[in-house]
């Protein structure tokens, strides 16, 4: 398949920057943080996203969706990157969609799929309980139908709904959902240096009220449908990546220091030309593995894993040498860059970071 | 060292331990952390707690905020090995600094090196005794590293200056009493000439502040403008026009003070092994392993060229722009650090609530970005050693 | 593409499958290794086997030692699509290239893009068929990257050129029948104006050469020495004082085909995994498997990076600077391999003896240092991405 | 102590720098490779270093050496180093000299060392086996006296008269001495990419004539002695890296392009003023873990490994920047920088490369 975006996918790109641009720039971010918005995102923007079918973009007809395939949620993901939008789009949408529309019952795709692709329930899927990404441990346990256990960096989960929860029964690891509001749910919600918000959260023998898949299919639900979401998020990191980079060029065309302007110092300059290259190597991993998605390729675990661990690492590369060449004025709040900086560590450590993804790489390829 | 020197300093720390072991109160032994940690002096200082009153007036009476400094300036005159041993007694037990002063660490030296008798004992003395906070005026708005480039002027009006202009980077200069600043005192000099290093009151009538917040969230520094400010004629120092050499002079001191890898409370591999965990004998991430290995053998490689420096300025070397070499390489470890702790903590790290300590690891990684801008980026500081070390030609 | 077109495709898929599987000798299915596997053509042909004798002959005879070019010119004019088919036939066989040559890739290029009709009728068909070994007099000593430097001065003498000076790095102009060469035909023109782009028989009088060893051991380059050379004008390629576009045009698209990484053996994890060795179901050296699985992670993503470009340019996207990324990256990642072969490779590859076979990775792990030199260096690619890609000002 | 040479040291360096430039350049490596000297090695100049006393430097004045410390050995390394020089400094003296001045009684030292500081026999230490470094694998073994088994990478093998052999018995690792001359020894010399040499020997039921240690010691003695000899093949190194850098410094002043020196471009002065900074940090730990052999620190494992891998890591740097900064110029023979390339790439693999001693390291604090 060509690596280029279609018709219809580079339209749909253009509707979502022009819908990005217009409604949550960066500054709608900031004025989320600065008035301490109680739900993290912008409600209206949301529902916005919900009536243009982004929601339901990447689900089936029969549900309410769009079937328009994960390249397509790819691109709003890259532009909603580069605004730095804050949405339910990766919990609700990535995440617990993903996971359902996978590996969910026809009954259970009604149910709930239904409810994303027209806004009406918010999810979040619940799966880590160490500090460091690790996807595979559960301590949390189901026992005649009630789940307890602990949960961390359950992203979106102060406002959440349901509950997706990944938990260790007799048979092994599961996907149980839990109704959010329900007894024996506790919430606590974090902002996180990138203005969004991840919570911990407690269950004390709540009631479990669906399963998606066996028992034991906890494992090969939450491997595939994360590889699916670290491509999504890869996507929204190049999109962040890209716009630091293209305002950090631009600030050094404008930026004058010793009566030159800085762009014209031939050490920054290799150093943005060498970042141009990284970033073209990263824009071709996340529409390979978007449209390996799509095409249901059988090595998804490994470009995944080489998405998310190459475009973390050029994140992390790129949004510090936009600082360092911002200068001063980088360190203010008062410039949007630093923001970039914040998402790009909060991205980083979402779903596995550089580290995590290099291994499994090697791990994958037996070695 | 003669046998007799020896005795002496043996005597000297023995009794310099007694005293920080009676003096020093516990609470003062750990590291500062938070901005309530730091004692900063002041016409009208604030102390914290008790205990950091204490022991800010034991230290001052006995001259050790400034313990180099000559009596008459209010230090203990000290000898180096002196000092040596006070640092050490003191690190062993991890007292805090009494005192937090850029007067101590940045006007003192120019004072010193620069100014008339006069000066040296009108605000020395004030310095070592915490009794005025002075803050740093060197930048200016769109200058960066340009430095030599400001625009603040000081108007020749007879008796006084006549200031108008803007700084930035100011650290804490809304809570500063007195700033020392670069002013340009002849406009049609070339760049470097034409400037001069004056002390000026911040109470003085046309003197405003602003605090910029950073991305750490905290707003340690201030842009400070100056709208027809009247500056007597005595707070210049040194020769007018030729403030730059101070400049120069005190940029060298600062860097090697910021080039300094700050200790911590646990080494980077101990906080992998809490954060991380063990594995089958190795640390369970094996990625963040080798990068933590390479930065604390890079750390120790550093410290040793610290101490190497030492030695080879006591044995007759002098360190020339190698102050430049531990700016650059020192806050470029810095830098390092906090990423691998950003990456090493995890989710944990990601927190960012309302107070520092609530995100004080991703408010503190924020605020290590800064570290190779101000004093001189990291490139200017390369340029530096590429020209005067390397002797490198300019284009 | 039509439905009509794929059927013709399909056809021509299977003919060319069915006639490369009877006419490519089994000997001529694996890759190039050393000198004698590469047949170079020439006025005075050296096959090194029966099979690459039958191999080129046969290919030359269906014109496919030029597929894309025009029959008359001795090609086979296959258009893109066919041609992509041919390539992706003879990569499933591991089939050879059955002729080596820089008329093909460089000197061809220029005749079809700036040559007039005589002289592509006259220098095509015989590098198609081999019979001429062309070199190339680009670089000069001294001039490096600054190609446009070049001194090598053509006289005009009426009916002819006299041509003096030195060119370095001219490929195996030791065994070469001609040389493609940029001199300068205007001394007092600025430097990119009055360059002119000359064909040279190596046999003319006053024209000698010395190889060039290097530090693999092996000498693949001479210099090359002009002495009052006559040279007929007719040999003048395109407009006296505007070869530089087609040094330009050249470069473009030397660097595009230089930016490929090439495909080995064994992929660098089997190596390790068989030169290393795998403890606990990992690679026993675990700051190699980082590097490793890193460079694996670059491959692909250059990889998949040369086949978006190709993608996009179908679409209709010019490919544009793109060129020069390809070459850095490309370049930068084979001597990152090498790197780490001679890391995994260990105390055997370090072995040097008298033949290349004898020390083959080491030989290779030095000749790639050349990668980012040859061709316009690394720097000279940053340069370009950062002015016609970023759009970064000139000084 | 501090981390500076005692004048006694500095001219010790003095002299060293003023022999090796007089009796051994780089130019002299080169003779020795072009007209495949059957020895490697300049005879005439290695007796004159063992009447300066060098190869008994840090040896007890009781066996006829000068007792003088590593810190001066190594100050000779530094600058043996800068021209490249081959001698038997390494395998003799470093390699074998500690193994049996460390570890060997008062009879092997006086049988040995007294040679060793004559310049009477040459040695070599011979314990690998593996193609990666790996000194405590043998599966050479010892049975009733008899040797068998095959050693690669013998640093000088080809000329040594003695051989200290690793090797297994019932008891575990032990040092074995063996005639490099007997039966049952075949030496087969391998020319490197830095034309020195190493040897693969076999040994075929050779005889043994000593053994250093106890059977069981081989662990120990390998471990401080290769150490040692890590440290001193640091500061040959630290040498050889200096050497290449103020080569490379000096051509980008002296070589002009697009009419200005290319020294002048700021984006090579960056990488040369980092690599100083780099190189800094080399010295630093050299001169460090030298004086560490002399102190009998008990950290030396750890200083070996930090110094080994740092050094190492900076010489690849180096000499791969040194390369492309001289161009073309740098890929010819004719030009001295490509021996600094290649002497670069052996001395990385000898002893444990990078990798080895990074993974060392963190093995050493228990992580």
């Amino acid at each position: 398949m060509a690596l280029v975006l279609s018709e219809e996918q580079q339209m749909l790109k253009s509707s979502a920057k022009e819908f990005f641009n217009g409604n949550a720039p960066v500054s709608a971010l900031r004025r989320l943080r600065d008035e301490k918005n109680a739900d993290g995102y912008d409600k209206r923007v949301w529902e916005e996203m919900v009536q243009m079918g982004w929601s339901g973009l990447v689900f089936p007809e029969e549900y309410g969706g769009l079937q328009f395939g994960y390249t397509g949620l790819g691109q709003i993901m890259y532009e909603s990157g580069k605004t730095l939008t804050a949405s339910p789009l990766m919990s609700t949408v990535v995440l617990a969609g993903t996971v359902i529309n996978e590996f969910g019952s026809s009954e259970q795709k009604q149910k709930y799929i239904s409810d994303i692709c027209e806004g009406k329930r918010l999810f979040a899927v619940a799966f880590e309980e160490k500090n460091i990404h690790s996807p595979h441990i559960a301590n949390t346990k189901v026992v005649d139908n009630k789940l307890s256990g602990s949960k961390k960096f359950v992203l979106d989960g102060h406002i959440a709904d349901v509950f997706l929860v990944t938990a260790s029964s007799d048979s092994g690891l599961g996907v149980y959902v839990v109704d959010a509001k329900g007894a024996g749910v506790h919430v606590e919600r974090h902002i996180m240096m990138d203005s969004r918000n991840a919570s911990t959260v407690t269950f004390d023998n709540a009631s479990v009220l669906d399963m998606i898949g066996l028992p034991g299919d906890g494992k090969t639900i939450i491997d595939r449908s994360l590889d699916i979401a670290r491509i999504c998020l890869s996507a929204e990191m190049l999109g962040s990546m890209e716009e630091a980079f293209s305002r950090t060029v631009a600030y050094l065309k404008e930026r004058k220091q010793f009566g030159v302007s800085i762009g014209s110092f031939q050490s920054l300059q290799h150093r943005a030309a060498h970042m141009y290259c990284e970033i073209e190597l990263c824009k071709s991993l996340v529409i390979k593995s978007l449209q390996a998605i799509d095409q249901n390729a059988d090595n998804l675990a490994h470009l995944a894993s080489m998405t998310k661990a190459k475009v973390g690492q050029i994140t992390e590369l790129v949004s510090n040498e936009a600082i360092q060449m911002y200068g001063g004025i980088g360190m203010t709040d008062d410039e949007e860059i630093g923001f970039f900086l914040k998402r790009a560590r909060v991205s980083q450590q979402t779903l596995g970071d550089y580290n995590y993804h290099l291994d499994k790489y090697a791990v994958l390829n037996n070695y | 060292m003669s046998t007799a020197t020896q005795v002496n300093i043996d005597a000297f720390r023995s009794e310099t331990r007694e005293w920080l072991e009676a003096n020093c109160p516990q609470s003062m032994r750990s590291p500062v952390k938070t901005f309530k940690d730091y004692f900063w002096g002041g016409r009208n200082p604030t102390f914290h707690s008790e205990d950091q009153k204490l022991w800010f007036e034991r230290m001052r009476d006995k001259g050790w905020t400034v313990p180099r400094w000559n009596k008459e300036y209010g230090g203990a005159g000290l000898s180096k090995s002196e000092y040596k041993v006070l640092k050490e007694e003191m690190a062993k037990i991890g007292a805090r600094s009494p005192l937090f002063s850029f007067g101590i660490h940045m006007l003192g030296p120019a004072l010193l090196g620069f100014g008339s008798e006069e000066q040296k004992l009108q605000y020395l003395p004030e310095i070592a005794r915490g009794e005025m906070w002075w803050c740093q005026g060197y930048s200016e708005p769109g200058a960066g590293s340009d430095l030599a480039g400001l625009q603040t002027s000081a108007e020749d009006k007879g008796d006084h200056y006549l200031v108008n202009g803007q700084k930035v980077w100011t650290s804490y200069a809304d809570y500063a009493d007195k700033i020392f600043c670069l002013v340009r005192t002849d406009k049609n000099a070339p760049k470097h000439t034409g400037i001069s290093f004056l002390l000026i009151d911040m109470k003085s009538e046309g003197v405003s502040t602003r605090p910029i917040k950073l991305i750490s969230g905290s707003s340690p520094f201030c842009e400070t403008f100056f709208d027809n400010v009247k500056v007597p004629k005595e707070n210049l120092v040194g020769v007018e026009n030729e403030g730059w050499n101070i400049a120069k002079y005190l940029l060298t001191h600062e860097r090697s003070m910021i080039g300094n890898v700050a200790k911590m409370d646990k080494t980077l591999d101990e906080y992998a092994i809490e954060s991380i965990g063990i594995e089958d004998s190795v640390l369970a991430d094996p990625v963040n392993r080798i990068k933590t290995a390479q930065w604390l053998i890079d750390e120790a490689a550093f410290n040793f060229t610290l101490e190497r420096a030492l030695d080879e300025a006591k044995a007759g070397s002098p360190p020339g722009a190698k102050s430049s070499f531990f700016k650059y390489y020192g806050t470029e470890m810095n830098k390092r650090r906090y990423e691998l702790m950003m990456s090493t903590g995890g989710f944990d790290n990601l927190v960012w609530g309302e107070e520092y300590e609530d995100g004080k690891t991703a408010r503190d990684f924020c605020r290590t970005k800064a570290n190779s801008i101000e004093g001189g980026t990291s490139e200017v500081q390369l340029n530096i050693i590429s020209k005067h070390i390397l002797g490198l030609p300019k284009k």
